[in-house]
């Protein structure tokens, strides 16, 4: 039990210091992987809850998605890499007085709360348990959720892709700016 | 220590740079057994500096040294050298030909920890004093401006995509690992992009070509209307295309053939030049090279491009084909309508096979067609001499605009510039 | 909770193994290359141990402005994420690191570090063609990502298990994958490949490039640099004995030493392979991978998920 | 399980920190100066810092793999239960396989999988 509790205090610490750092370094580089260390160590937290899947499933998108985010943190912020000192931190009196807050409330919550214990066991395979919920009970949820990606896909595509069947993006806009009289739908 | 050292350095690496007439010994480092091949400066062992340097590259060079990782040493290959290849470097290894060097000896200099490569060359002082300065004594102001640790940052600029994201001068050459040394490229980069080319300069110094250039290049005995030999010319041909080749297929990472490609250069010999052609022309290199660096025939004629590389956009540009003595032997000029990259390769190789052909059949004939490797030396108005590779230079600064970065090198080596010879009036 | 019993001894073991293996491939990477350039001589064999005390006695020499810490973590994380990965490789049910039910996700998530890795060395330096190169490999990544988890779950998909060590039983009661899902062989061995940016993906350490983020690398970081990607080439290929030649199955020999024999033959024809396979455009492999590769490797799923539906005697049911 | 692969993780890291610290032993000597340390510009002294406002061209390629990777979160305990659900498992992936697909089927047709 108490080799429990280390783990967990080191990973809590862990993750939260660096999602501290995201704040205090001036790199957006160095920013971006830090916020990704501090995902990861919540990851590992995961592995306290007996969820190995979702460990192991978090660490891997967590991964993919953080340096995806870094090609836009530095396509757009200015001083991409800090080179010059700078300050992330707008309204920091109000933003910490509303951390504190929050913080203490949630906390007592958590010690006030009379929680449940649970009497079931957990499943011997949380990843089978997972994917028969998947089929079973949560299958529409599952298949929505299809829907709703595609549904994703097609918007980003729609707005982000400069060119599509009908053309390059931008030059369509710009006919139709000087009066071209060209209609092309979704292009607008 | 020692040994260890003699031994962990027995093969050093070797970062070229190239002079004048320093291309031959050069290609002869390459395939020499005890050097190999670096990327980098950095990594370097040894700086080659290749045929004669022309003075102004001193501040250049003397950068690049400085660059290097400890051990370091200067190896100055050049006909009849006996002395340091230029005021400001340290003293390294010197020789007149590859065969001369006394690799023990240069050993010896290159893992000498107390000598003058062993220590800095250069004051300590950064590129823009920034230590005290600005805000927070890092150089820099306010977000973006300053000079923060010596160098101010990239500024925006509109892109196509109508973002405003940085655009970097970025330098391609004139010391870039596998295109010719002296051609400086100043590019404007956005991402890996090539917005633009903001110049382009050949820092070698401009002469007439000296005494001897006529046994390196035929063709320029046959513009001063004297009578070449078929065979003069089209070896001359054969060895700069093959030359040509292998450097274009380092590029494309593709060292191993590049090397049978310079070892069979060589002798020459026809059989296994044949093989070798074989493999290079394959699907890789058509699948590396294909749509890169479009010129069209239009652009090719208006910019006034010579030799393989406007015969590559569909132009049928060969003084050969109205010399008599190459109608004799039923000369027919290699022509490809790509324009790209793919195509330059294509008419290079397919002109290796001719000139194999040709040196087959051509016996004594004689000549007067003026036309090298890379294209005819004409007269300019003035009288004076206009070199195919100058002539296509002209094809850098338009071409580059919108490729991206491997396409932009690939572009720069298809062109088979000798910035040498674009030197000479 | 129960953590599971430590295996002290395995860590160490498996780091001499890596050490031998990566000894391995870089003198048949010598060779391969020197076969290509028609020059096999002594220097063959000597070559990768003099390249080794020659970084090491080069120095490391810092860039006017790098992120240190992002520069030198490169190579040391990519060293760190290759050994972790191989906590669940079993060369044996009894030699292995550590069996995880989910050791399949385990691994690839430790491929994807990879990328944090690249990304590191490309933009450590401070110097522009190195952070090319780390912003080429990151567009590698979105292109060999997909196929390779979509095969590696087909993979998983008779042994009804994402453990490494029961998808190896199921092939052993049954048939090995390689036979059943040739297709994801090779879409898995393309991506072991990529992974470790070798051979035709060398995005990261391009010629085009200058050498892209080894311009500015010498010294032992250099080294380190290279023993990663040796290391990581090692573990990507190794994983495709597991997965798809029956692990440790074969006569004779211990079940250790097969996996081991069939590691190292794995792992050199890769490494030869990338060599003379010239060198794949990054965008027209991107466009390749989405188009093409992604629907082959879900194609590859339906087959092997239909065939297992109706005959089960495919998964050893 | 976990514990062993972060003595794994450690023993690389170890080694690789050991190497670093055996070449900074052996090391041949060291420059410190500015103009040693100027990064490599095919020889050209650099004008500006390398960082900058990277303009990647793939971005459509980020958009769609972020959402496509969804479906490995699914995929994966998908294909555990696989055998055990039979057919029913089949159709339902199959299913939503081909809604995913549609979404690659139409940024081909969009022809936005290129580098812009």
């Amino acid at each position: 039990m108490s080799m429990e509790i280390v783990v967990f205090v080191v990973l809590a610490l862990a993750a939260m210091v660096s999602g501290w750092l995201v704040f205090r370094v001036d790199s957006m580089a160095r920013a971006t992987f830090s916020l990704l260390g501090s995902f990861l160590a919540v990851a590992c937290l995961m592995l306290l809850l007996a969820s190995e899947f979702l460990f192991a499933i978090t660490f891997l998108m967590m991964i993919g998605e953080m340096v995806i985010m870094v090609l836009y943190m530095i396509a757009f912020m200015m001083n991409p890499a800090g080179l010059n000192p700078m300050n992330m931190v707008h309204q920091p009196r109000w933003a910490a007085a509303a951390g504190i807050v929050t913080f203490l409330v949630l906390a007592s919550v958590i010690l006030v709360t009379d929680w449940p214990v649970s009497e079931a066991n957990p499943p011997a395979d949380v990843t089978a348990a997972i994917g028969h919920e998947l089929l079973g009970g949560s299958m529409l949820i599952f298949e929505t959720a299809g829907v709703t990606l595609l549904t994703g896909m097609i918007a980003v595509m729609a707005m982000a892709a400069r060119r599509g069947r009908f053309g390059d993006a931008i030059q369509v806009q710009r006919e139709d700016d000087d009066g071209g009289g060209h209609d092309h739908g979704g292009h607008h | 220590m020692h040994r260890a050292r003699h031994f962990a350095f027995g093969r050093p690496r070797a970062f070229p740079v190239v002079g004048l007439g320093g291309v031959e010994p050069w290609r002869e480092l390459l395939l020499h057994r005890q050097l190999s091949l670096g990327r980098g400066p950095r990594d370097a062992d040894l700086l080659v500096l290749s045929g004669e340097i022309p003075t102004d590259w001193g501040n250049t060079l003397r950068a690049l040294f400085e660059t290097m990782a400890l051990p370091r040493l200067v190896l100055y290959v050049a006909p009849g050298a006996d002395t340091d290849p230029l005021p400001g470097l340290p003293p390294g290894y010197t020789a007149s030909s590859v065969e001369g060097i006394d690799w023990t000896l240069l050993w010896e200099r290159l893992l000498d920890s107390q000598g003058p490569s062993a220590r800095a060359l250069l004051a300590d002082q950064p590129p823009t004093p920034w230590r005290g300065r600005g805000d927070h004594g890092q150089g820099g102001e306010g977000m973006m401006g300053g000079t923060p640790y010596g160098r101010p940052m990239a500024m925006t600029m509109e892109d196509p995509d109508q973002l405003a994201l940085d655009d970097v001068p970025t330098a391609l050459g004139p010391h870039f690992p596998g295109l010719p040394s002296g051609l400086y490229l100043g590019l404007r980069l956005q991402g890996d992009r090539v917005r633009q080319c903001e110049g382009v300069e050949n820092r070698f110094p401009s002469q007439s070509p000296p005494p001897g250039s006529g046994h390196r290049e035929p063709a320029l005995r046959a513009r001063a209307r004297e009578a070449v030999p078929v065979a003069d010319l089209e070896q001359a041909r054969l060895r700069s295309h093959l030359g040509w080749l292998a450097d274009l297929l380092d590029l494309c990472d593709r060292p191993g053939l590049a090397m049978r490609l310079r070892e069979a250069r060589k002798d020459l010999d026809s059989h296994a030049l044949r093989r070798l052609l074989d493999r290079a022309e394959s699907r890789q290199l058509y699948y590396q090279t294909r749509n890169i660096g479009v010129i069209s025939s239009a652009q090719a004629r208006q910019w006034r491009l010579a030799g393989p590389v406007a015969r590559a956009s569909g132009l049928k540009l060969d003084t050969r084909n109205h010399d008599p003595a190459y109608r004799e032997l039923g000369f027919q000029p290699v022509v490809e309508r790509g324009g790209d990259v793919w195509s330059r390769c294509r008419v290079r190789i397919r002109e290796c096979y001719q000139s194999l052909d040709l040196l087959d059949r051509a016996g004594d004939a004689h000549t007067r067609a003026p036309e090298g490797a890379r294209g005819s030396f004409l007269d300019t108005a003035g009288g004076g001499l206009d070199t195919p590779s100058a002539r296509n230079l002209a094809a850098l600064q338009p071409g580059l605009a919108g490729l991206e970065w491997h396409e932009a090198v690939l572009f720069v080596g298809s062109l088979d510039l000798d910035t040498e010879e674009a030197a000479w009036r | 909770m129960n953590y599971g019993p430590v295996n002290w001894l395995a860590p160490p073991l498996a780091l001499v193994l890596v050490i031998l293996g990566v000894a391995w491939l870089a003198w048949v990477n010598r060779l391969a290359g020197d076969l290509a350039r028609g020059r096999v001589s002594l220097e063959t064999l000597m070559g990768p141990p003099r390249d080794m005390l020659r970084d090491l006695h080069k120095e490391f020499r810092l860039t006017e402005r790098p992120d240190l810490a992002l520069w030198l973590g490169a190579p040391l994380l990519l060293l760190t994420l290759t050994m972790a990965a191989l906590t669940v490789l079993p060369l044996s049910p009894d030699w292995v690191g550590a069996d995880s039910s989910v050791g399949v996700v385990f691994f690839t998530a430790m491929f994807a570090l990879t990328l944090v890795a690249a990304y590191w060395a490309g933009w450590g330096p401070n110097s522009k063609y190195p952070l090319i190169a780390g912003y080429r490999f990151v567009g590698l990544m979105l292109a060999y990502e997909m196929p390779l988890a979509i095969t590696v779950i087909a993979v998983a998909l008779p042994a009804e298990s994402l453990s490494v060590s029961s998808i190896v039983a199921t092939q052993q009661a049954a048939y090995w994958n390689a036979l059943t899902q040739p297709l994801g062989l090779v879409i898995y061995l393309l991506c072991a490949l990529a992974v470790p940016f070798w051979g035709p993906f060398n995005v990261v350490n391009a010629p085009e490039l200058a050498g892209g983020a080894l311009v500015e690398l010498s010294g032992a970081p250099k080294l380190l640099w290279r023993f990663g990607q040796y290391a990581l080439l090692l573990t990507t290929s190794a994983f495709a004995v597991p997965l798809f030649f029956g692990g440790g199955a074969g006569p004779w020999w211990p079940a250790p030493v097969w996996s081991l024999v069939k590691i190292l033959l794995v792992s050199g024809a890769l490494v030869a392979l990338g060599h003379g396979l010239g060198r794949l455009r990054l965008d027209r492999f991107m466009w390749w991978a989405w188009v093409v590769l992604i629907p082959l490797s879900l194609l590859n799923l339906f087959l092997i998920g239909l065939l297992i539906l109706i005959w089960p005697g495919l998964a050893g049911k | 399980m976990y514990t062993t692969a972060l003595l794994y993780a450690l023993a690389g890291l170890l080694f690789g920190l050991a190497l670093l610290a055996l070449g900074r032993v052996l090391r041949f000597g060291v420059i410190t100066t500015e103009p040693a340390r100027q990064p490599f510009e095919s020889g050209m002294d650099p004008q500006v810092h390398a960082w900058n406002r990277f303009h990647v061209r793939y971005l459509n390629y980020t958009l769609i793999f972020l959402l496509f990777d969804m479906e490995m979160v699914y995929m994966y305990p998908w294909a555990v239960v696989f055998l055990d659900v039979g057919w029913k498992a089949f159709m339902e992936m199959g299913m939503f396989i081909t809604i995913l697909l549609l979404g690659i089927l139409y940024t081909w047709r969009e022809g936005a999988f290129r580098w812009d």
